[in-house]
């Protein structure tokens, strides 16, 4: 069998059991729809709506994590790699991880991950 | 020949969502729909036998890249009404590009039996570790390049997105 | 056990994965899915390297595959850093507003 | 009568739905009997009697079944949709958060093989050699569930909450991530089961080998899945209730699920990374294979790894009656300020200490 078939299955199945389930309530409950009650949430003073533009640190902070992701994924390979590399691997992955810690030290100084 | 059949489910699954990207008015629903392309073409490299691109394929690129869209997405709040219709050069980009798309698989096709055969015994089985030798060995230039370039990229954003910018001329 | 998929399957799957995003760089004018669409692009010349990777036998085109995706992340990051500046500047973010370089 | 051939393939897959079902119904379970220990340990903790009517006629049972109770009630409530919500994704966005942490607790291994007819069945129901990653994979796809709720919902209550949920998620995955690094140094393997059978001996498990690591990896996991001390993205006083704001009834309950799924995967990785997984400590597992055979042995395993995740379900419990809640800079700090350095540093320094060791 080839190993990633249990992915697939476990796939389909939970997809099948999470549709029952979340429309579970669509069957037994009862439908009174009110036009008060199809609003939106907002402590009870009349709707305002969500058109507001959010802080860029949430993209900043995305863009963080993207570089860091990367590094992360060659950090393991370089971990499954180790035993045969030796020093040649741990020169080579410092210098890695020197130029990108270069990347978030000027973050850092730029103070994009301030928050408030 | 069940890999074949599965390569097929995942194939109209990649080409189906990737129709969706560019046709869907919501720019949401085109992310989302991006995310099932890269995770069907994630589960294509595992039939191919690529498991390693498999996995920084759905960390990165459906775990991460996606992630940046979707953010800048609800940071500019772009409902429904601010997103562009098809350009008015729509239908003939539409039909010019299906046109050479279709010349470009028959020329392929016509060239099927011309490729060389597969050398399918010299992959091994432990795929992350082969890819990690030949990284941090032959590619050993190239790799310490990207970590530069990304680098680059991430100075090159903040500088992008906090400057602030000069007020808009008249439009 | 994957040695049943021949590489003309997976050049066809690529190249029409390729041109579905060229059209979409072609007729889209929301310039965050013009960035979805080089996505797709690039997406169809990851799903190249793969095969023929398996196809010539050697891990060559899987690291090519990563470097690939490093640039695809550097690609959206500052392609995205330029959407929200050009928000800033014009309020909008569709292509046919971007004349500034048109004489 | 005359049983039709099995093929080994054909074994593995009934093995693998089985399992699978098997793993689902004890899920199931965790939410109720977490919400009522979450009820009655702060009781405790305030001297106070918590929920203890609700029971099956004249046994009350300690109130265990007031959750019942309760999720009876979610599926009976009325399903409303807000007008101004995108239906499709706001129907879809909790089957998001809910499939990825059902595929992360499938990739737990929950005990060493057993046999059934000849037929060696693993107790994983997933079981890759690159396990770590494909962990690390599906929490990162489990945060476009939060993002979409919020989005979907449309209210600013809801968006405000799920964009903070999604980029504390995404902050502490880093750190996460950074924190297996050392152990996959030391052991040389992403295959969980591996990484278990390297452990065989106390002083070999992850805990003592990598401190730092275990460190790191119990901060990020009250921080994935925004639970208190950092459960900022549902902070009522500021928030109502973050990403599922706008959702009642069953869906609302799928919210709870996955978040209780999540909690469990999270302890149940942390067992096998740091604590040696299913074996109990100073007793080898080929001894007690000789004592009692490969099931026997086997089903002993699965109680140890889930007493040792039981443990940490409590600590997700103690802390979050115990610790007042973070400010959201004080979060982003920790997770990136602090914790990320932190974990780059416990690599480089694992790496020396191995090559030195080696060399």
């Amino acid at each position: 069998m080839h190993p990633y078939l249990p992915v697939l299955i476990v796939l389909a199945v939970a997809l099948v059991i999470g549709l029952v389930m979340s429309f579970l309530s669509a069957f037994f409950g009862p439908k009174v729809p009110s036009a008060v009650k199809q609003e939106v949430f907002e402590c009870g003073v009349p709707e305002l709506g969500s058109r507001e533009r959010m802080s860029v640190r949430f993209y900043l902070t995305a863009i963080l994590f993207i570089l860091f992701d990367i590094e992360t994924v060659f950090l393991y390979l370089w971990a499954r790699t180790f035993k045969s590399l030796g020093w040649f691997g741990i020169v080579e992955i410092f210098v890695f991880v020197a130029i990108l810690v270069a990347g978030y030290v000027y973050v850092l100084k730029r103070k994009a991950l301030e928050w408030e | 020949m069940i890999e074949l059949g599965f390569f097929y489910l995942f194939a109209v699954i990649a080409l189906g969502a990737a129709l969706g990207v560019i046709l869907l008015k919501n720019p949401v629903a085109a992310a989302m729909l991006l995310v099932v392309t890269l995770c069907a073409l994630a589960a294509e490299y595992v039939l191919l036998g690529a498991e390693f691109s498999a996995a920084i394929q759905v960390l990165v690129y459906a775990g991460a890249i996606v992630i940046l869209f979707t953010f800048v997405i609800m940071l500019l709040n772009l409902g429904q009404e601010e997103v562009g219709q098809l350009m008015g050069v729509s239908k003939w980009a539409l039909l010019f590009s299906l046109l050479t798309g279709a010349a470009i698989i028959l020329i392929q096709r016509l060239s099927v039996g011309r490729l060389p055969e597969a050398a399918l015994s010299t992959l091994g089985s432990d795929n992350v570790y082969e890819v990690g030798m030949a990284l941090f060995t032959r590619y050993l230039w190239p790799f310490e390049l990207a970590s530069l370039l990304i680098l680059l990229a991430v100075i090159a954003s903040i500088v992008i997105a906090k400057k602030p910018t000069l007020p808009a001329r008249d439009a | 056990m994957s040695s049943i998929i021949p590489i003309e399957h997976s050049l066809i799957l690529a190249f029409l994965l390729f041109f579905i995003g060229a059209a979409g760089v072609l007729i889209r004018r929301n310039l965050i899915t013009v960035l979805m669409s080089i996505e797709l692009m690039l997406n169809s010349a990851n799903l190249l390297f793969v095969a023929a990777s398996r196809q010539v036998g050697n891990v060559d085109g899987q690291v090519m595959m990563s470097f690939v995706v490093v640039i695809a992340a550097c690609e959206a990051a500052i392609g995205l850093a330029m959407v929200i500046a050009i928000f800033r500047r014009y309020g909008n973010i569709k292509t046919e507003f971007l004349r500034a370089l048109r004489g | 009568m005359e049983l039709p051939v099995l093929d080994e393939t054909a074994v593995q897959i009934i093995a693998t739905v089985v399992k699978f079902l098997v793993v689902l119904v004890a899920v199931l379970h965790i939410p109720p009997v977490m919400i009522w220990v979450e009820r009655r340990a702060p009781a405790l903790m305030q001297r106070r009697r918590g929920p203890n009517r609700v029971g099956f006629f004249r046994w009350r049972l300690w109130g265990l079944l007031q959750t019942l109770a309760d999720a009876v009630k979610l599926i009976f409530k009325e399903e409303s949709v807000p007008g101004s919500a995108y239906r499709g994704f706001f129907h879809l966005a909790p089957l998001i958060g809910l499939i990825p942490t059902l595929l992360f607790v499938s990739s737990i291994p929950f005990g060493p093989g057993i046999e059934i007819g000849g037929w060696k069945i693993s107790l994983s129901v997933i079981e890759l050699d690159i396990g770590a990653l494909f962990i690390l994979a599906v929490t990162g796809i489990g945060v476009y569930g939060v993002t979409l709720a919020g989005w979907a919902s449309n209210g600013k209550f809801s968006l405000l909450g799920s964009l903070r949920a999604s980029a504390q998620m995404i902050s502490y995955e880093i750190p996460l991530g950074l924190s297996l690094i050392p152990l996959v140094l030391i052991y040389g393997s992403l295959n969980l089961q591996q990484l278990i059978y390297a452990q065989s001996v106390v002083w070999k498990w992850g805990i003592f080998l990598s401190p730092i690591s275990f460190f790191i990896f119990l901060i990020c996991m009250f921080a994935e899945t925004n639970r208190a001390p950092f459960d900022l993205s549902e902070g009522e006083s500021e928030l109502v209730a973050g990403f599922h704001t706008e959702y009642g009834s069953a869906k609302f309950a799928l919210f709870f699920l996955s978040e209780y799924v999540a909690m469990f995967a999270l302890s149940c990785l942390c067992s096998v990374l740091f604590f040696g997984g299913w074996q109990i400590p100073f007793v080898s597992h080929a001894l007690l294979v000789s004592l009692l055979g490969v099931n026997l042995a086997a089903l002993v395993g699965v109680a140890t790894l889930l007493l040792k995740a039981a443990f940490f379900m409590w600590l997700y419990v103690w802390v979050r009656w115990t610790l007042p809640r973070f400010r959201y800079d004080q979060l982003m700090n920790l997770g990136w300020k602090f914790l990320l350095p932190l974990g780059l540093a416990n690599i480089c320094v694992t790496a020396l200490v191995l090559a030195v060791m080696g060399a």
